[in-house]
């Protein structure tokens, strides 16, 4: 059965820089999500958006410091975390919801999935959620064919493990040992099903993983630094040739599944309660005071040079111009 | 449907969920499941309520798995159950597409004809806002290669209804087509029941010139079109399928006789959309009736951006039917 | 993980009648697969053949005396040895291979897959084996919803088992606590690849069931009476609306995956230890002569009885007609 | 070909070992993969030998796992490789369906044009002795309607050798549809490498009295029908586009305004079929110069029965063309 990964950490295990810049990265996150908001708020932004607010430790956990621009990722569509963590410029990722040539996809448009950067292993994204599960074994077996140590990461919700394409994604990663690292965020809910009311399973989600023989585990999702330890230990194992491995990280998600969601199905005390006592940032950012590791001013200026970085993206993004009409006659054939 | 019909005037949304209502209440063999389609309602509020008045086994939200949505539904339907599964988007269709292509057209045939496969599955199609290429298709032409399956493709809320309600009666393979603008627009809907039966063509507007075929959103967009040149004089006859399979050929045939231009408008990429279809068989059977060449506009054959800017370049429009119509003319 | 079955069992246990049952069924389903092949040698079948010899204990042990003529088989591409047991006239499924009238399609035709007999619960299968995963939730389902006990069987082997649509289909079982059966009939090859080299399991295959919650175990197939206790236990489980059971039948094929098969990726020892030691309706035959249950002479006339029955139910196939070429055009549509 | 070329006279399987062995001796980057591929060689041994050539690594051995089998071909090809992948019966795209529409399909242009997607996915298709309905079909056309897939469909071993190396090659998407009848046909291919571009066609005879535009095995049911033709004083003209997308309709109007009467022959069904495409863009483009309707001729719109009897009845025949001709030239 899988275990519940556990392990104490000390502040003092991390350089202090890196801390901070854990929390520099979770800040960013979680205000491009408010900004993108309010650009939909204000019309800019049409489509769907599903915030990633509430879950900004899941990614920054699992990537920042772990992952190379050579390793590669499938993010999921709940919000751009992945995407950021991992280095997409924002002004790009803007650009894509904009619809302006500043955007990866240079106008197509794309809204959370579609966009992607492969100078940074951003691979793009499926509009199908959990068909990344059977593209990523072909990435896995690419690195491993090609003799590099590359590792590829695959983002998913609990949802979208109940997809057909898990049981052959894992059976191929499994048996190719494959230097793949599935990140299940399981935030207790696929749109308005909660994870029991459609899911089978012993104990876990991660129990499924177990029976082919792949290592998994459960996490606290929002303690960045615990997924910290825990991706580490799965990426080292992928890059000595150890196989793949399966991490389900509990979060929440603090709105709707889409911006307008009504979001009633959720227990209000539930969800304040993710909100006061399980941000991540909130969580992290007390953890770094009591501590001492920096005062309360440091943090209050990180925020502000993100916020500064996210107004100058957003400008560079509005700035740049809408694509000419055939720009849709583009880019179909290489 | 004649004047003496009492009318009220509703929503295509409004009109499927009287459908599925009507039918549920009347057949207690009738099974409606999908993602959120429970106590949500449906994300395009299509089942609100039905899980209130049928019970949760009867309207039950599945995992997401549509592979096993549309297999499940083959496994009912064969034992006297009568399905009726959605799709969030019908996109989602290829994820099921062995299921639909060679199980539920394929199964009572290659079984001899035993079984019966009395399944609706309703599929929400189209360009609606910035959905991108994976949230706006409209697969439906795919089916017209696949024996065994029957397509409908309404665009009004009184077609809606009453197609829907043949369909789950129907002992066959039904994809339900609904195009997602569609479903806020409003219409008359007779009072007292009715049913619409499948292969019958609505002709939308009775015209002389020229023939246009056109499914879904594109019927009101030809519709448009039509009233634009008709003051111009020229009188355009639109006629909307209703359904692909079976394809009413008696009365795209009957106008195109009369007017000797055809036009078909289709959202799909043009490439292998329904109008290659219609095309082929009025080239192969009124032939000598026509004055012009058959044209077509459908989607250029790219993927469907996701900007909202872009989109409006894909969906075809009233003038680009003005356009071909007036060439047509020429001829 | 999965248990192995393991059961204490007295002949005893059964009436002398079932036991002689059993052996009738094995051999009858023997014997029409051996004349089949012989068919095709005659010339008169053509298409694909899956012999089921060597594994007929796997259907007779799950279906004789246990499944009622409501309950649903999906049976798998091996052998028409569940059809058989399942009641099916012989010289109707000898009418679907001869593409005469008297077969269950009336003259389309029928390989293994394609027969169908919905009165003795026999729904038909699927030309891409492991389709029926999905499709037996929504019998099993539908059972429930009527109100009915009917139980649903779904038969597959080791290699359609990899397919994607187990993982959807086990989920939705344990889910909605389903009456599914679930029998893999591993005999360790699909087509020319070995179990180890295309499954990632921790110890077997049926650990993959674990991790759903569902009651798994493995079993020797080859021991028709040890199938009986396991599967009676599951299907009374099923009927008593406590959900799915996922059996691995271990078996072997003793001939290659298809009439024509070289079949020369397999050890010689390997294959004959099978033939010569384990199979099935031979190690019964002994059982029953050791502990007395009756002479060599019943058996010999069971043997004859059968014989006798197989060529009545060829004569009454091969002397239907052919049907008319515009049979094509029936049926499509009700 | 020019008559200096030196050719060798090979089957079509060998044709497509050749290419095969060619391409992936040529590009490390090659890998090939699917069910029994490796060891065993393929079941229609068509790999036979690559695996004691190019090792496990590069060709291999997968579960059964169609849908895997895809994306994985769609993971590696976007990460540096090229892969190859068969699957066992082409029938079973219905199983990958969406990973080749949507995925496959569009993967490069709705990420902006990022990525390039060189996947050379091999089908074996076609009716050909008792397999059913599931393992005798001919799926090409549905790929028509799939923007960003290209389709190729050879007719003899030079085409098929010619074609397979271009696909490989080829940064795009390819389908390459081999019908299961034609592996053992033989044929002259050039002794020296050459390759031959998607998107032109072939004029496999030249006429003057009809067009006959035929794909795969029916390409030869073609000829034979025009050699008989012949007897009668007909010059029939046959076309193969060997490829259906990019599809040449130049080499097929240029034939059409010579003749003006135009039979498409397909094996699939004919409602939806390649047929249809094509003879839509011919009433769209050659209208005028059609002395005679367009005709099509393809399967029966129901499933392949298995019987092997009844199985003749669905393959377009020669009788049925020359008959159809013969209704041609009485306008
Ligand atoms: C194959 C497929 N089915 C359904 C959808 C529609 N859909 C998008 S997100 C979502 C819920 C996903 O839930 P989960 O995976 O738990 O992620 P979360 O939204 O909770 O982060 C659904 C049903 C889709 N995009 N693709
Ligand atoms: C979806 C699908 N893929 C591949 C095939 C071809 N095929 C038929 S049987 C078979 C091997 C099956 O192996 P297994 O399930 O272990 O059964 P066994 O033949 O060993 O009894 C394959 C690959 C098919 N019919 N359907
Ligand atoms: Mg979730
Ligand atoms: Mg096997």
């Amino acid at each position: 059965m899988a275990e519940i990964y556990q392990k104490e950490i000390k502040l003092s295990d991390y350089r202090k820089e890196d801390l901070i810049k854990f929390y520099r990265e979770m800040v960013k996150i979680r205000k491009f999500d408010e900004h993108l908001i309010r650009l939909m708020h204000e019309g800019k932004v049409s489509g769907f958006y599903h915030s990633g607010i509430g879950s900004e430790s899941v990614s920054v956990g699992s990537i920042t410091n772990i992952l190379r621009d050579e390793d590669y990722i499938f993010y999921n569509h709940r919000g751009c975390n992945q995407k950021i963590a991992k280095g997409v410029p924002l002004s790009k990722i803007y650009g894509d919801f904009l619809g302006t040539v500043e955007g990866t996809t240079r106008g197509l448009g794309a809204g959370i999935v579609h966009s992607a950067d492969p100078s940074r292993g951003v691979l793009g994204q499926c509009g199908t959620i959990g068909s990344q599960f059977n593209i990523v074994v072909g990435t896995a077996y690419s690195a491993k064919l090609r003799g590099t140590d590359q590792v590829s990461v695959c983002y998913f919700g609990d949802g979208a493990a109940s997809r057909e394409p898990l049981h052959g994604s894992l059976n191929w990663a499994g048996l190719y040992k494959l230097p793949v690292v599935y990140i299940c965020e399981n935030n207790g809910y696929a749109i308005s099903s909660t994870f029991e009311e459609t899911h089978s399973v012993r104990e876990h989600l991660a129990d499924w993983a177990w029976g082919y023989g792949i290592p998994s585990c459960v996490v606290d999702g929002n303690d960045v630094l615990l997924m910290q330890e825990v991706v580490k230990e799965a990426v080292e194992r992928a890059k000595l040739g150890e196989g793949p491995t399966f991490i389900e990280a509990q979060t929440f998600r603090h709105r709707g599944h889409f911006e307008g969601d009504a979001y009633d199905y959720v227990d209000k005390a539930v969800l304040n309660d993710w909100k006061e006592n399980r941000d991540p940032i909130k969580s992290f950012k007390k953890k770094l005071l009591e501590n001492q590791y920096c005062t309360e001013n440091d943090l209050l200026n990180v925020d502000e040079e993100v916020e500064y970085e996210i107004h100058a993206a957003i400008k560079v993004a509005e700035n740049a111009p809408l694509p000419e009409p055939n720009r849709i006659f583009e880019g179909l054939y290489a | 449907m004649g004047t003496a019909v009492k009318v009220k005037t509703i929503t295509m949304r409004e009109a499927i969920i009287e459908a599925l209502v009507e039918e549920m209440e009347r057949d207690p063999s009738t099974v409606l499941f999908g993602e959120d389609v429970g106590k949500f309602g449906g994300i395009n509020a299509i089942t609100k309520g039905l899980y209130e008045k049928f019970g949760g086994q009867r309207v039950f939200d599945t995992p997401i798995a549509e592979t096993t949505i549309v297999g499940a539904a083959l496994g009912m339907a064969i034992t006297g159950l009568r399905p009726i599964p959605e799709l969030q988007f019908g996109d989602f269709v290829g994820i099921a597409f062995d299921e639909v292509f060679n199980k539920l057209g394929k199964w009572r045939y290659m079984h001899g004809g035993q079984m019966e496969v009395p399944v609706t599955l309703r599929l929400p199609v189209g360009i609606a806002g910035g959905a991108g290429p994976e949230h706006s298709q409209s697969p439906q032409a795919l089916f017209m290669h696949a024996p065994g399956i029957h397509i409908a493709i309404p665009s009004t809320p009184a077609d809606a209804k009453g197609l829907l309600k043949t369909a789950i009666r129907d002992n066959n393979a039904v994809l339900f087509f609904e195009h997602k603008l569609l479903y806020g627009m409003k219409g008359d809907v007779p009072e007292e029941e009715y049913l619409i039966p499948l292969g019958k063509a609505d002709v939308k507007r009775v015209g002389t010139d020229v023939t246009i075929i056109a499914t879904a959103l594109q019927v009101h967009t030809a519709l448009n079109a039509a009233n634009t040149l008709a003051k111009d004089g020229i009188e355009a006859e639109v006629i909307d399928p209703r359904t692909l399979a079976p394809l009413d050929m008696d009365t795209i045939l009957a106008s195109v006789r009369k007017t000797g231009r055809v036009l078909i408008v289709h959202e799909e990429p043009k490439t292998g959309g329904c109008g290659a279809e219609i095309a082929a068989q009025i080239a192969e059977k009124a032939l000598f009736d026509l004055h012009a060449p058959i044209k077509r506009i459908g989607s250029p054959d790219v993927p469907i951006a996701q900007s909202i800017y872009l989109e409006q370049f894909y969906r075809p429009s009233e003038n680009q039917i003005i356009e071909v119509v007036k060439e047509l003319l020429e001829y």
